[in-house]
């Protein structure tokens, strides 16, 4: 068998011919532009359009501009590696942003990773991304770290809150990941977590889950849930009449948010990644340039794909001082990059970010916000210290 | 005892969007012997029709705006008339689609005498197009209609019943009632008028029918029009009372109306009301702590009723001729 | 070499979609319209990757080394046989479209287990699944795919060929007429829809070191539906029909992927030409341009020609 | 005149042949009795008793809608009896699915034809050997079912030699005349190995001369395989040259049986015929 598995595996052995980089220089970003995951994906693919023109209008890695190569994932699994395979080999990219969902990035990301090419996850947060492989990082901070801070000013801002009902989107890794840290959390905190309402993210009929957290009369609501569903559900419950506090996972961090929940949006307070607020001068310019552009702030998953971006831009431009860029084998630039990231420091819109050894983001600052609408459409939110 | 009346309300308000919903699926079943599982991209159709019309307003990732019908300063603007005209146009809107639905992908099919089963695959590439035309449209983004949208009713009444709190949405009062009239009226045209005749007589036999002088090709056409409108008056009920939620809005919905039709007993039409409130009532009363197994809950009962009483509830048994 | 590398995973994919067409071929060949093989490709990924990834398993993984994939797809395999009876004997019953949405159903209740699971990993699912036989490139899992689809294509040819084949043809033609010939509609339906399960449950335990992960998202409505045009697009009557449709609908989205937004678009309009202008399918319409040769009497002169009187 | 040896001493014959049981000429095959079927309110065959002999030729005939493809349908297990015996050989045999019937040696012919219409004459013929043989799944994909296989041909060009279709064995069913495919159902229904055959108008659209052959075809097939014939037929000229013995069925009562010129004659039967 062992044989057997030995010619099978060696095939065509992978004798890859020496290719020097291609300028302008290709960063490959696949993100899901197609599908129902599409909401988050076309978000990320703003966030680094923007990116480009924002850094080529700098002068790209000192001088040198980049390129983005965009490749749809879809929502599924197969167009996420399609996608990668399709950056690696045909685009011949220095590196990949992407995909959009963890559970593609358990599948896409391995297949970079063997490749040896170095991926940075815009959105993954589920346990375990940065471990699939050396070649795998990411810049969104996992929900154990983000979520705490949310409560703790919650109660902060309300000493009294005593009784908690917890909900959050089942179907959906990244709800059901961060509504564990919540609970966690509230106990570690003394609260009283007297009910757990589980909802789907196709979910539009939250009348069970409100009606249950009215009668246990409780002062705080956590919900882990994305735009639509978190929205809604904040407007069910405030149209329901409960008055008390509540607070968004980070999946309902985006003004996306606003026409679902509207004026009901109002007050919630949220744990989040990324905030407009971070007062760094790097963000503020971002912040400008981008609500010139689009107007409104830039939404969380617009940020993490600029920052990703970034990242790239900034360890090149470390790598070309030491060597130009165009005198690297692609091969040997790819290896060399992912040093260069893992080793780096930087100064993005996220704050000052730097990886651990796994490629696990390490970032200095979380913020938490409230939302305070104007009106029914336009909101913003209010960083809280 | 209040948790019962609760579940119920829950249940019927949702229920009756299943049933109209539902409803314009078995209309096309009863009449030609297919699915048309383009139907719940035409319900998630009414609701972008509808709030185009209403609020005429999208962010910025599509590549058009909406048309506001009432623009702010008309006679009009924000009322719960300006409302009713704006879902009413949907609606039609809809039913237009749905007979352009038919004429391009289903029409060349029964001229062939095709493969019903092929239908199923044609109405899903038909799915496939609105669903990812309005995504390029519009974008992906959900939005919610302005909560002034019924005028200054209260969003809900709520009152307490032995300690416990008892809510009645508005919007599930409104969607109730709406349901239940639209669904009187339609039975009326069924069971008393000319068309509603007509209709059954195709239903039953097309050759027949044909041979009485009724134009087969016509009756299709109206049949896909009522199949389209209810379809997206149903999408903007929902909507209204929930959210317009993005492109793929409407497949839960179709899959779940796949259920409906098949419990009620496919092709029936009172069939499909009986089991749009059965699956909603089924579903409001799945306990809050295995409420993750909610949509397990129509397939469930499906599963079961099938292997019972094949023909649905109300469905009647084919006898086959040896 | 770029070349595999690139469009690698696409051949397999291929493949491996036309594998799950055929699944639902085998059913089709007795005339049952069965739309459960995601919910066996499901079971069978979630399968290989608990006993590839659990820590119970790795006693096994360490005893099995490379076998461990092998008896995962038995494995994979078994079960699928064992729930194609507990679900056939009941569903089988039903017919046509009422078989079809019955098997929906089946697919949607299982789904709605995984997400719910722990074993399953709930929404996240399973990942970090270890790769068969050492594989490196995605398109190395040709070694597995390839001979899997011959196996499987030699199986349905001797099936057809054989008595077995006979009663499904004829249970496909007229049941009732069928039964009356001697033929057991109930087991044979059973048989041909344990098959088509047992090779989509084997499709879905190879699958899921490809794919590197699994999780509910695996076997669902869509997948159900998609199958379905596999089989009615390429053709449901002869098993090249699934095999090519399987392979070109899977590929058409990255055919179109220079189209970004539009590919599904142009993809739906695919579907609805294709289905109305090919109603017995691409394999069907080619079949027409070819004559069958009449068939051969066997020369045995030991048998007395039987209407002659001597 | 013996039957060629088609079923007898046959390699296939060991142990799947229909059980032979033991009967002489004149002992009865088939008895019924008491035989009832409702459809909802309406009574389709009603409290109906009689035997069948070995070896006879029995016409079943009545009026339109007198219940006779019904009590066919209740003889052949294709429906069950809302009450009543039926008894096969002595075996009670009420109840039983089709194929167990057709597996015991019952074949039968459809009034509305029931061939496999996009399968070749020759398939048809051979599907119908299925409850004779017994190959199994492992059996045919490994090749081990080859001697059984080129029986199986045999016989099934044999009985298309039979009916005159041999020449177009490869042709769909379906595209057969009317007469053609009559003949060709009963090809089908002979390869069953039957003991007794139910022909349910086997002589509907044939002309007179076609109707002449069928007649002769029946009497040679019923020497040959030692067959028992139990036949529907409108056509009361050819019941009453084909037939040894006749009933007859009025809104499902069994109103007369006996050799056909008594039952010509029997007072019940002619007002049943000229209405009244």
């Amino acid at each position: 068998m062992r044989t057997l598995t030995a010619i099978l595996a060696l095939g065509l052995a992978s004798v890859s011919l020496a290719e020097k980089v291609t300028t302008p220089l290709p960063i490959g970003i696949a993100v899901a532009q197609t599908s129902n995951t599409a909401l988050l994906g076309q978000e990320q693919v703003i966030g680094a359009r923007f990116a480009e023109k924002y850094i080529n209008a700098r002068g790209g890695v000192n001088g040198t501009p980049i390129r983005l190569v965009f490749q749809d994932t879809g929502g599924d699994e197969a167009g996420a590696i399609n996608a990668f395979q399709n950056l690696i080999t045909k685009d011949k990219v220095v590196g990949i942003v992407g995909p959009t969902l963890s559970q593609q990035a358990f599948s896409a990301d391995p297949i970079a990773d063997r490749a040896k090419v170095p991926v940075l996850g815009p959105s993954n947060t589920a346990k375990g991304i940065p471990q699939i492989g050396p070649f795998i990082a990411r810049v969104s901070a996992p929900v154990s770290v983000v979520a705490p801070n949310a409560v703790r000013t919650a109660l902060r801002l309300d000493p009294k809150i005593k009784k908690v009902a917890v909900l959050y989107a089942q179907n959906d890794a990244f709800s059901t990941s961060e509504t564990g840290t919540f609970q966690q959390t509230a106990k570690d905190q003394g609260l009283n977590v007297l009910t757990v309402q589980k909802f789907l993210t196709t979910d539009s009929d939250f009348t069970t889950q409100v009606t249950a957290v009215l009668n246990a009369d409780v002062d705080l609501v956590i919900v882990s849930g994305l735009a639509n569903d978190g929205g809604n559900l904040v407007k069910q419950l405030r149209q329901l009449g409960y008055k008390g506090s509540i607070i968004g996972g980070n999946g309902m961090n985006t003004s996306n948010m606003f026409p679902v929940c509207q004026q009901f949006c109002d007050g919630i307070i949220i744990a989040q990644a990324y905030s407009p607020a971070q007062p760094s001068a790097n963000n503020q310019l971002f912040v400008k340039e981008y609500s010139a552009q689009y107007k409104k702030a830039p939404p969380q998953f617009a940020a993490q794909a600029f920052t990703a971006v970034q990242v790239y831009v900034d360890a090149l431009k470390v790598i070309d001082r030491k060597k130009k860029l165009a005198e690297w084998e692609l091969a040997d630039l790819r290896v060399e990059l992912n040093t260069q990231i893992l080793a780096g420091k930087y100064n993005t819109p996220l704050g000052v970010i730097s990886f651990d050894k796994d490629g696990e983001v390490q970032q200095k600052d979380f913020y938490v916000a409230q939302i305070k609408m104007k009106d029914a459409k336009t909101g913003t939110f209010v960083f809280l210290k | 005892m209040t948790e019962l009346l609760q579940n119920l309300i829950n249940g019927l308000a949702i229920g009756s969007v299943y049933a109209i919903f539902a409803l314009g699926y078995t209309l096309v079943f009863s009449i030609l012997g297919i699915i048309n599982f383009a139907h719940g991209a035409v319900f998630t159709l009414g609701a972008y029709f509808t709030y185009t019309l209403v609020v005429g307003q999208f962010e910025n990732n599509g590549l058009i705006k909406g048309i506001n019908l009432f623009p702010a300063g008309s006679p009009f603007h924000g009322s719960a008339w300006a409302f009713a005209a704006a879902a009413l146009i949907g609606a039609v809107l809809s039913g237009l689609v749905a007979v352009v639905i038919e004429r391009l992908a289903f029409r060349p099919m029964r001229a062939r005498g095709a493969d019903p089963l092929l239908a199923l695959v044609s109405s899903l590439g038909v799915a496939l197009v609105i669903v990812n035309l309005i995504q390029i449209l519009v974008g992906a983004e959900s939005y919610s209609f302005p909560t002034d949208i019924y005028g200054d009713l209260k969003p809900a009444l709520i009152f307490s019943l032995g300690g416990k709190l008892i809510v009645v949405r508005t919007v599930q009062v409104i969607i109730f009632a709406v349901s239940m009239v639209l669904l009187l009226i339609l039975g009326y045209v069924i069971g008393r008028t000319r068309i509603g005749k007509a209709l059954r007589a195709v239903a039953e036999n097309p050759g027949t029918a044909s041979l009485l002088g009724i134009s087969v090709t016509r009756f299709i056409i109206i049949t896909f029009f009522l199949s389209g409108f209810l379809g997206g008056l149903a999408g903007t009920l929902v909507s209204t009372a929930f959210s317009v939620a993005g492109p793929y809005f409407g497949v839960a919905y179709g899959l779940k109306g796949l259920a409906v039709i098949v419990l009620g007993g496919l092709g029936s039409i009172p069939g499909a009301v009986v089991g749009g409130l059965v699956i909603g009532l089924a579903e409001a009363f799945v306990p809050a702590e295995y409420s993750a197994y909610k949509d397990a809950v129509a397939f469930a009962l499906l599963f079961v009723i099938l292997l019972i009483r094949p023909q649905g509830l109300l469905g009647r048994v084919q006898i086959q001729k040896v | 070499m770029d070349f595999l590398q690139t469009y690698g995973f696409l051949i397999v994919t291929m493949l491996q979609q036309g594998l799950l067409g055929l699944s639902l071929y085998f059913p089709l060949m007795a005339g049952q319209l069965s739309l459960a093989s995601p919910g066996f490709y499901a079971l069978g990924g979630y399968i290989a990757a608990i006993m590839l990834t659990a820590p119970q398993f790795a006693g096994w993984r360490d005893a099995l080394g490379s076998w461990i994939f092998p008896v995962t797809w038995l494995f994979s395999a078994l079960a699928s046989a064992v729930l194609g009876v507990i679900v056939g004997v009941p569903a089988l019953r039903l017919r046509g479209i009422y078989l079809a949405l019955a098997t929906i159903a089946f697919v949607q209740i299982l789904q709605v287990l995984s997400l719910n699971l722990s074993i399953t990993g709930g929404a996240v699912g399973l990942f970090a699944i270890p790769q068969a036989f050492g594989f490196v490139d995605r398109w190395q899992y040709i070694w597995i795919f390839l001979p899997t689809v011959i196996v499987v294509l030699l199986f349905a040819h001797r099936l057809q060929g054989s008595r077995v084949g006979r009663a499904f043809r004829a249970i496909r033609e007229d049941e009732l007429a069928a039964d009356a010939m001697g033929i057991p509609p109930t087991r044979y339906k059973v048989l041909a829809f344990v098959i088509g399960a047992v090779l989509a449950g084997v499709v879905g335990a190879m699958s899921a070191p490809f794919l590197n992960t699994w999780n509910a998202r695996q076997g669902t409505f869509d997948a159900s539906i998609a199958f379905l045009a596999y089989t009615l697009i390429g053709g449901s009557r002869s098993m090249w029909g699934p095999l090519l449709g399987g392979a070109l609908l899977a590929s058409l989205p990255e055919l179109l992927r220079s189209l970004a937004d539009w590919r599904l678009v142009i993809n739906g309009l695919v579907l609805v030409v294709a289905s109305l202008y090919l109603p017995q399918g691409i394999v069907g319409a080619l079949g027409r341009l070819r004559r069958k040769a009449p068939p051969q009497r066997p020369v045995t002169p030991s048998t007395p020609a039987l209407g002659d009187t001597p | 005149m013996t039957g060629p040896d088609l079923f007898k001493g046959h390699v296939l014959s060991k142990g799947h042949a229909a059980p032979s049981v033991p009967m002489s000429a004149g002992q009865q095959v088939l008895q019924a009795s008491g035989l009832t079927r409702r459809f909802g309110g309406l009574i389709a065959v009603n409290n109906v008793s009689f035997e069948v002999r070995r070896g006879e030729i029995f016409g079943l005939i009545g009026p339109n809608g007198a219940g006779k493809t019904t009590l066919f349908n209740l003889m052949t297990g294709l429906t069950p009896p809302s009450s009543g015996t039926l008894t096969f050989g002595g075996q009670d045999i009420t109840g039983f699915a089709p194929h167990r019937v057709a597996g015991l040696g019952i074949g039968r012919t459809f009034q509305n034809i029931r061939l496999f219409k996009v399968l070749s004459a020759l398939e048809n013929v051979k599907i119908a050997q299925h409850a004779r043989t017994h190959a199994g799944l492992t059996q045919g994909l490994t090749g081990r079912d080859r001697a059984e296989e080129r029986l199986v041909d045999e016989r099934a060009w044999a009985l298309l030699d039979l009916v005159g279709l041999a020449g177009r064995a490869g042709e769909e069913a379906g595209n057969f005349s009317y007469g053609d495919q009559r003949r060709l159902e009963i090809a089908r229904a002979l390869a069953t190995q039957p003991q007794v055959l139910l022909l349910d108008e086997p002589a509907a659209g044939m002309n007179t001369s076609e109707k002449g052959e069928l007649t002769s075809f029946i009497r040679r097939v019923r020497g040959e395989y030692d067959l028992t014939v139990m036949v529907i037929e409108h056509h009361v000229p050819l019941v009453m040259n084909l037939c040894d013995r006749v009933a007859v069925l009025n809104f499902g009562e069994l109103i007369a049986v006996g050799d056909p010129a008594s039952v010509q004659k029997d007072p019940k039967v002619i007002e049943a015929y000229l209405g009244g």
